[in-house]
């Protein structure tokens, strides 16, 4: 399997440098989305890593998902990988139905209701890619679950939106829209959606920030101050190591939380993996830019484009914040004895489920 | 250190009710802040604030300024950087080149520029970064070789604000060769942004606008009366310009309109974690906005305190950088950069301006050496 | 008044010099306080600034009383001052009576329970110095503002406590103890005694922090590893630099509370002091510490010493926290167009009050 | 950088399940949990340790050991630390004496000290602070001068943990004059603690606890087999050895009790800050924990994992410290040093002993230029 791993990420790397070039990246943050490199993914089969061959994907498991996602957030690739295999592709697996759709996005939508004859009708603010998916899935949560409606792209009113990175969150307005077709899922269901889309999002930060170091690395190796490189001078080693540290938690959060064959996410890692992703954005693009200095200001230097992802895939997804107050009361209410079993439990779920 | 707490007289405060009416009048309803110095760039807000007498306020009057104190300048200062007021135009000359020009230009030089600038028609930018010349100003490579009646200047500037916008601006340069003494040699000269052989391009900001410029000179010629002071000064002017520039309310006021429009956001179903974060934020501006006035007054009482402004900057630069943190704290979701409220608005490019606070002005680690070493002194 | 202070703080410190030295300071730990150095402020009438002559006191204002805490806290006297002139002497003034005790000390009691016939009963935890008074004015918080009563120190049965200073923190029971005398404040005046406390421990932590950073750069500055003075470093230079910083701001934010000749203190300004002191406390001592390496962490030294009354003072008299979320709710009410006016006040409470 | 997340196999879940089910066993139901390695000495829980085979695990069967693995002692270690068990008498002598002694000792100091050690039987203090050296070990004073059949050694150590309760200790200290090169020249002597030539005086700790203690050498007779290796190499020997012990458990769980008993405290009335807290403390345990094991796992298949232990260290102790600030801000109130519950008890000892975390083992200064210099490379 490791083997399979540095396939993909060779692979990736440099299918991702051809086609996620600067000038790439400065195409894709006007049309909102990278079209070319998703081409590229979706012909070589990469766009279906994380969806069973049976129902029309490539396998692998969420190992191969973060792998996929990191090379995607070290690249700066705007496309939706994550909403249409993580999210809409395995939602559609576990129902059994394949996902018709070269672009397919996904998101939870508690703002639509249902009406009796099953169309929808209401806003969904900030949902990625929209204006460029063919298959738009909107998960309306309720009491017991959620409702999963897709709809065609062209049957909903679409206003362009954006995060710092110029990355297509869109607003998605629906007038009594018809779907394509929709079924139930469980609570389990609904919530693991929301890791996945919280995973997803520490997936590519981590990505993100192993290039930032890089970088961080490089600049501060490079550059010359009073005679010599600063990375020479104690206070701009403390910002490199920083960096450093910062990836290095990030990465392995995301990694211990998707090790293992496993299908499904637990709350205890994917909680911990975008807890501990998006407080390393934070800390790790405060350090970075400080080492940098003018130069990490500026919109052609690699290290900005990073950064406004990082500035936008922290919030995303839900943010630490948000995490946090959800695993610690998972937590609290596990009790005293239980809080050492979690921590400890490192990739195995099954002692984090009887924690 | 030497910070006392002080108090505003009868006619500071008066200065003060002036500058909020000036701005209540002018600033139209629909104004969106700017983010302290990198507010908007505009010269008819500039020229009124001139015609009440709110530019060159520390300036003698015989250079047309009003031999006011460093105390009326600060309160000017710090309510158009509450509001966040349009002062892009004359922000750099007002601050930095006049008192410069006053201090270390000629004569000639005196009453050519500064009661221009006072009069908020000149703007100036400033020219001491280069590309492999960042903090280690003496390292600078532009260089300028004696000619007939002037010098022949060739280089590169960059991160030059405003070059674009603005008239002229001060380069600091090589005009006799490096010696064992990096610190000799060196000249600031007083360039016009619109000299044919004066190229300017923009370096686009990391959200794709416009600040930045890197300014290519090539063969410009600046006559000998365009030096600043005698040549071979210029180590000196510059060391002294960065201390003028450190400590003012420009450097805590940057992300003020957050906490302003947080409150308003927020203020009737405010949380216990946001009272907190409120609670917290203008406790540390208070403080923060004394410590910044107390050398404002040691200025005033003919004082230098370079220990003192050293660490209100570093204080200032990083408590700009908390308050997003803090308020994006309190708003917990997703920033949209195109969010429909000025909060939003103001969260979404203070995260993107951020990192430059603690940049501008001579970095952090450059100003902790100055700190330390004035503690022991 | 400046020359006033600068005699006051020349004549403490020199008085403190001889009755606080290091020796002192370990007895009084046993003690529960510095009774010798309480003597001769009392004799020498420092006691009793902030107390009105007509009352009995010395007279001076806050001002003042804020050079006694700063040098007391610089000193680590270990002494009743805040408690006996700033809140029972000041409350004694306030209703028109003098206070006649050797060691008075003050708590907010809100566990009391006053009977028809006047006498108290309940428990108060933690109240200072205790142990040492004779006299003990408890505040008991009501609807209305609040009871106050003196007790004779022998009336009550006392457990002995301790801040990390190894300062009298004493619980004291009431077992239906008739008062020496009572009366009642308004919610005003309760609401005084609470910002004066604040404002009191922010004064103690205020003046520790100066010498906090006297120790922090001579020791960086004789220190030699590596061949020259650790202050040399740039990572050593950060911890001084911070530890200055924070000692501005704290010693700014009391300064600015007291400024003017003013009686009372305001939420604001006494908030605020209290938030940015306790919040210095802990990143000074975090900084200063870091620099001074292991003997930062023997009793012998004198940092170690300061650094236990910070520990303790940042949390007595109410958090940062507590402080933060009082004055935001304030500042919130007060809407948003109080609030630049608030931050510009500077010293002037009267514009405070308007925002 | 190389870390990788790490499954625990069956046999180390079992060796896990027996410790917890030793430790429930052990420790008594009044047990009051010490922070990490300042935690109690207690020589016969040692020897029960050493009974189960849980000393010592690393080290071959032919000394005494059990010839198991890094990842073995993390884990028994881990479960050690997360009781607060009273692992002080064993605690440096199994960590790092008995590996420095197995490396670099001779055979018959081997056979002499290693079963001793993992016998529970042998504690160790360390050598190497004075008061004139302290991140700086290349100028240490104590010094030896050869005389017939050994070593006549002179100098003070300080901050000698326990060595008022140890048997032995590793003395740093000069065996030939300085040169040119400071790291020539120095060696470790293993000396008796006991010897009358050693005087021991307590350096009382901040809140007047005794952990700490000045060492005098004074003409102590220290024979020729009791150098640890060749002479002169002490300086490689100490270099090494402070990598064995930086990355463990002992880095980031000395405050996890606060985490457990805050839960313990608060969990039937947790508000959304409180809820936050115990959030983010677990997601970071949880993922420092991983980085700390995958280094173990890089020791085992024999990688030399320099860097990753610097980064492990410094990320771990500063950990420890952020754990004190957020479990006091849930608390919020005033901190009682004789408190009644387990958290106020461990949340006061752990604030008075919460700055030395980033100063035992290398400060984080030293720390970070060595992690800086491994990034380059």
């Amino acid at each position: 399997m490791s083997n399979d791993i540095d396939e993909i990420r060779s692979a990736l790397r440099a299918m991702l440098g051809d086609t996620s070039t600067p000038e790439h990246v400065v195409a894709a943050e006007s049309a909102g989305w990278n079209e070319g490199a998703w081409r590229v993914l979706r012909e070589t089969g990469f766009a279906g890593i994380g969806v069973p061959e049976s129902a029309g994907g490539s396998g692998g498991t969420l190992t191969e998902a973060a792998v996929v996602l990191g090379e995607l957030g070290r690249a700066s690739a705007s496309v939706p990988y994550a909403e249409h295999a993580l999210i809409a592709g395995w939602l559609a697996t576990r129902a059994g139905k394949q996902l018709d759709a070269q672009v397919a996005t996904a998101a939870v939508a508690p703002g639509l209701s249902v009406a009796a004859d099953e169309t929808l009708r209401g806003t969904v603010q900030r949902v990625p890619w929209a204006r460029s998916a063919d298959r738009i899935m909107v998960i309306i949560p309720d009491d017991d679950g959620a409702s999963v409606a897709v709809l065609a792209g062209d049957s909903v009113a679409i206003t362009p939106g954006r995060n710092f990175a110029d990355e297509a969150r869109d607003r998605v307005d629906l007038d009594g829209v018809a779907p394509v077709e929709s079924w139930r899922i469980d609570a389990d269901g609904l919530e693991q959606v929301r890791l996945r889309t919280a995973f997803a999002r520490a997936a590519l930060i981590a990505g993100a920030l192993a290039r930032v170091l890089e970088l961080t690395v490089r600049y501060t190796g490079e550059r010359v101050q009073f005679g010599r490189p600063i990375g020479r001078f104690q206070a701009v080693q403390r910002h490199v190591v920083k960096t450093a540290e910062q990836t290095s938690l990030a990465t392995m959060a995301v990694e211990a939380a998707a090790h293992g064959e496993r299908e499904e996410l637990d709350l205890p890692a994917a909680a911990s993996a975008k807890i501990v992703a998006s407080q390393a954005a934070t800390i790790s693009s405060a350090h970075s830019h400080q080492a940098h200095g003018a130069i990490g200001m500026t919109k052609e230097y690699e290290l900005g484009q990073l950064s406004r992802r990082l500035w936008s895939w922290r919030d995303e997804g839900g943010t630490a914040q948000h995490w946090s107050r959800r695993l610690g009361t998972a937590v609290a209410a596990a009790g005293t004895d239980a809080v050492w079993p979690l921590v400890s439990s490192g990739t195995d779920a099954a002692a984090r489920s009887r924690a | 250190m030497q910070f006392a707490p002080t108090e505003l007289s009868a006619s500071e405060q008066q200065l003060r009710d002036d500058v909020r009416e000036f701005l209540d009048a002018e600033l139209p309803d629909d104004h969106v802040p700017g983010l302290g110095m990198a507010a908007g760039h505009d010269p008819e807000f500039s020229r009124k604030l001139a015609a009440r007498g709110w530019l060159g306020m520390a300036i003698p009057r015989e250079y047309g300024g009003h031999d006011r104190t460093a105390v009326d300048r600060f309160i000017v200062t710090e309510e158009l950087l509450a509001r966040g007021a349009p002062l892009g135009a004359h922000f750099a000359a007002d601050r930095q080149s006049a008192p410069t020009i006053l201090r270390f230009g000629s004569e000639e030089q005196r009453r050519r520029f500064i009661p221009k600038i006072v009069a908020g028609e000149l703007w100036f930018s400033l020219g001491m970064s280069e590309p492999d010349s960042g903090s280690d100003l003496s390292s600078v490579r532009t260089a300028a070789k004696k000619v007939d009646g002037g010098w022949l200047l060739n280089g590169t500037k960059i991160w030059t604000s405003n070059a674009h916008r603005n008239h002229y601006f001060a380069v600091l340069c090589r005009t006799s060769p490096l010696g064992e003494d990096r610190h000799q040699g060196l000249s600031q000269l007083l360039v016009d942004l619109h000299d044919e052989n004066v190229e300017i391009r923009p370096i686009p900001f990391l959200d794709g606008t416009h600040h930045f410029n890197e300014v290519h000179l090539d063969d410009v010629f600046v006559p000998d009366d365009m030096v600043l002071g005698e040549p071979g000064s210029g180590w000196q002017q510059v060391t002294s310009e960065l201390a003028y520039e450190r400590s003012g309310p420009d450097r805590f006021m940057s992300t003020f309109g957050l906490l302003k429009y947080f409150v308003d956001t927020y203020r009737d179903e405010l949380d216990a974690q946001q009272a907190r974060i409120v609670g917290e934020v203008t406790a540390r501006y208070w403080t923060v906005r004394q410590l910044s006035l107390a050398v404002a007054r040691i200025i005033d009482a003919g004082g230098a305190p370079a220990v003192e402004s050293a660490l209100v900057k570093d204080i200032g630069t990083k408590f700009e950088q908390d308050v997003i943190e803090l308020i994006r704290d309190g708003v917990d979701g997703e920033v949209d950069p195109d969010g429909e409220t000025l909060l939003e608005t103001l969260l979404a490019r203070a995260i993107v301006s951020g990192p430059a606070f603690t940049l501008r002005g001579g970095t952090t680690e450059i100003l902790r050496s100055v700190a330390s070493k004035g503690l022991r002194a």
